[in-house]
């Protein structure tokens, strides 16, 4: 972070009339509060009122893990390849809807020509399947997203 | 020439072997534990694979979780650099059974040089000097021990056959003491791996750890590339290496090189491999081991010769004959590298952080291999090497001039490194004469 | 060897000064002007002095500014670079009177090649080739031109005597149109510089630019390092620069070199220089002009030479004798430098701003010229050179991939750079032949 | 961050109007507050009032400069060396407590052999000299504290 960078956010800051910032950058900590009624004539305008809290990271990281709500994002526990059925023609172990058990098998990684049934750590219903049947996959790759319940 | 290479490794050794695969032509996978995310062989590989957690175990020596990662990307071959499984000969037979190239030599010869006793006498098969050592000593002919002690002379080491890390190992300086040192190796070695089988050693007093670079092919061809003197040494690890050796003379690098490498036509080493020898005060060359990967410090001697170590690796690897013939070779001036550690230069511990500011030296005869940069977290996770410094110069005098002035516009701040040290070493009056062995730091008080 | 020298410059060549004098053992003191007070070279110096505001004319070019920095520091030398103040004899005589020696030749020298005619007929005298051309024209014998252009050939060019940045410059064709080009090239001379005296040049269509690095001393010794192929430029700006030049074979080399070396001799140059010529589609080279200072593009003769060239200059100024003869020279293996400039690489507008993220190529072969850091603030008011990448290998080949791996994985954000246009040069498949000359740019449509 | 860099963040602050600036970077801590009401028409405006507290770390940056009230730094505009006399043993053109106006030479900075006497550019009272009889200065090396009148 540089005295443009800084310069930037402090215009930002006055003219949208943040009324505190604060920043933590790789050893650097940035905090601005701005108190001021801006051109505000008169009657008590509101300020506008945002705080901001911006922890740096470099773009290429993958968004935050979403565990909104209940949802829980079930991710890949090792590598491989991604299948949704036990053989090829079977039925898919599970679908949008399903109702999951802990320990309940949900898919199958290949790896090594090893077919590794994968099992599910919670128990809930299956909101979303976020890879395609027959995909590669790495470890730790959201696979599914679950409602637990 | 391979389709794709799968790079089992991380930090400056991985993007190394991307660089090379770069000029070759060839894309790369690089693998990465969730703590590498952010590494630099991630960003320049052409894919990534994310392996596991930031422990070693689960992810860069996890060898399900590599072979799967080159299935989902097919990719022809892994280059497993050096330091993890660089010496499984497991992982290498793993590889060979799922049709994946490891770009090293056969598990056969890694499974024998990983075995010291086998080794050692394998070396001795192929002319290589050993350190004369005794037969085995077990229970039964424990009273030969003295007989034995006397063909070697004193001072001698008792080794552990199933040894390592310095447990079931004495050094006897005189007769008088062998029998009570013998049985102490023994009960020792015994309880620390079952086996109270020991031998005697030649006892070799303040050495130079002196290794030789050899490239073989499949085709029968084996050249060495002259030699590297490793004896800055602090606790076995080597600080800084430089090549040539500052007591080596032509004479001795032709005819111990032309040696080695004559071993390694009779072995059938077809990859990048070391040999490393310990040089005594009586101008003794001993084979100690030899290093089936590419090495740490392979850079000096890329600098001197001029031949791409890791590119002829993969090149061999794929089937391709030598590069070079033995007359290629000619060492052409000097090259030293300090190894930048992320660490306390005076007691040594690790220093893991962020690096708040990194710039790294240039100019003519510097060379830098590392993956850090500005804003980097050096991970507690993995070992402490941030930066090879290497310095290259018409002889040893402007390499060691280009050396003291590359360590003194090098920037890395955020984190202790060994950059202190590496001057003091590198100004140092016996360093600067080349007077120096493995004993060097001890003796300038570096180490306790 | 001098107690302590300034460097008279800015950017990557103050640097590389400063890295030269370390190697040498000799303290530097920085100038700066109120931009530079973070650039690196001030950092790295031993001292800096603050010799005024950030516009050139009042620091950098400022030289009375220059010489009290002298004086207060105690200097014995002041080495210019290249630009700025390197190539005035004036800023050169006023060291010699300050009793500070200037590192460059002589003043006289430099006003000698500073003046294109004078220098021009000096290289003739010494025996290199110059493009033929008439005598001056003006009004009283323009009559004669004609006659002139005949001996000549077409096409030529007219030039005015005082000219410069293409004014009173005219290609002519054919004998047809001399009469109207002569009479506009006069007047447009005479308006602007005063005069109307111009004179007739043979004109090179698509000729090579290529270069030969000199070295001399005081002791009568001058030596050549090779040639540079300096062709693909544009607006006369150098953009990449190699040696050897693909099309010079040995035999050339040799024989143009050592008539250079000749000519230096008999000059009396003592000092690191360059002379510059273009060669034609028949293969004759013509003198055009030498610059009498370092070159930008030094490095790449250092990694093929092995010679120090900055460190050979300071030794020389010093009075001590050149390092090497000229058989100690041999050009072993290829390099090519990309002058990576902080512009926009379509329409080449430069790029001032922060740098947010800067981390250089390393590895094998590669160099790095650079005082650029992560959040350094590239100032408009300098020139926008902010790196030097230079790759070496063992033939072209070798240099080029590393070229391609290095562009591939010097990061630098925040501001646009050329690297995006060098990689597009690099590549491109009459490049790889080597088959371009000063008019490649603009063939391949990457210069309109 | 140097000085500069501070110099610019207050400056921008101050006229801004922001209240309240912190900043922590790698050993620098600063916290700039700015309590004034700017723009106020009409009565007894309060004055700019500006607390900066720059905590430097590294050793070679000079050390602010200090803009309180009505004190002037009066800068080198050449480099050389440094005289508050004439000649050597003449008295000093100014010395702590003269008064000094505008076009009155205060010091003398030798530059190539060259005695360059050097006027004051404002009116006022020396309140303190920076730099020693005979050192030697750099271009913007500040030499005296005057207080403008």
């Amino acid at each position: 972070m540089d005295i443009n960078e800084i310069k930037v956010l402090v215009e930002l800051i006055q003219s949208s009339g943040i009324e505190e910032f604060e920043m933590e950058k790789s050893g650097v900590r940035l905090r601005i509060r701005n108190s001021r009624n801006l051109q505000v004539t008169g009657v008590a305008a509101e300020l506008p009122h945002t705080i901001v809290t911006a922890v740096q990271s470099q773009a290429e990281i993958p968004p935050a893990e979403e565990e909104q709500d209940d949802l829980y994002v079930f991710k890949a526990p090792i590598v491989g390849t991604f299948y949704l059925t036990p053989k090829p023609d079977a039925d898919a172990f599970v679908s949008v809807g399903s109702r999951v058990s802990k320990s309940q098998v949900i898919c199958i990684i290949e790896a090594m020509k090893i077919f590794n049934q994968i099992e599910s750590d919670v128990s809930g219903e299956v909101v979303e399947i976020l890879v395609e049947n027959g995909q590669p996959v790495e470890y730790g790759e959201p696979l599914f997203k679950i409602r637990q319940s | 020439m391979f389709k794709k290479v799968l790079v089992a490794n991380r930090g400056e050794i991985a993007l190394r072997i991307i660089c090379a695969c770069k000029e070759l032509g060839i894309p790369t996978v690089a693998v990465y534990s969730e703590a590498d995310s952010h590494s630099l062989h991630v960003r320049f590989a052409d894919e990534a694979v994310c392996i596991g957690p930031a422990k070693s175990y689960e992810s860069y020596l996890n060898i399900p979780s590599i072979i799967s990662a080159a299935e989902i990307t097919n990719v022809e071959a892994i280059h497993p650099g050096y330091g993890y499984l660089a010496e499984s000969a497991y992982f290498a037979e793993v590889c060979e059974t799922c049709g994946i190239k490891f770009i090293g030599p056969a598990p056969e010869i890694i499974d024998l040089m990983g075995d010291k006793a086998r080794a050692r006498a394998r070396a001795a098969e192929v002319g290589l000097p050993i350190v004369p050592g005794s037969e085995l000593i077990e229970e039964e002919n424990r009273d030969e021990a003295p007989r034995f002690a006397e063909q070697i002379g004193y001072p001698l080491i008792i080794k552990a056959v199933a040894g390592g890390g310095g447990r079931g190992m004495r050094i006897v300086r005189k007769a008088a003491d062998l029998e009570e040192a013998l049985a102490t190796a023994q009960s020792e070695s015994h309880s620390a791996f079952g086996s109270a089988a020991v031998y005697l050693e030649k006892y070799l007093v303040n050495p130079h750890h002196i290794e030789f670079q050899v490239l073989g092919d499949e085709h029968g061809n084996a050249i060495h590339l002259g030699e590297r003197e490793c004896s800055v040494q602090r606790r076995h690890q080597k600080l800084i290496e430089e090549t040539p050796s500052p007591i080596v003379d032509d004479e001795t690098r032709a005819r111990l090189g032309n040696k080695v490498a004559q071993a390694m036509r009779d072995i059938g080493y077809q990859s990048a491999g070391t040999i490393e020898f310990l040089l005594d005060e009586d101008g003794e060359f001993y084979f100690i081991e030899m290093n089936t990967r590419v090495q740490v410090e392979h850079p000096i001697t890329e600098m001197v010769t001029g031949v791409d170590i890791v590119k002829e690796q993969i090149r061999v690897a794929a089937g391709l004959e030598l590069g070079y013939r033995q007359e290629d070779i000619a060492l052409t001036g000097h090259a030293i590298e300090c190894r930048i550690n992320a660490e306390n230069p005076e007691n040594f511990r690790p220093s893991p952080g962020t690096i708040t500011a990194y710039n790294p030296p240039g100019g003519p005869g510097i060379r830098v291999d590392s993956t850090a940069y500005q804003d980097w977290l050096v991970s507690s996770h993995y070992d402490s090497l941030i930066a090879k410094l290497v310095a290259y110069g018409r002889d040893r005098e402007e390499a060691l001039a280009r050396m003291v002035r590359a360590l003194d516009v090098f920037i890395i701040e955020g984190i202790d490194t060994s950059i202190p040290l590496h001057k003091k070493i590198i100004t140092h009056p016996e360093f600067i004469k080349g007077d120096y062995n493995t004993s060097f730091l001890e003796r300038i008080g570096v180490v306790k």
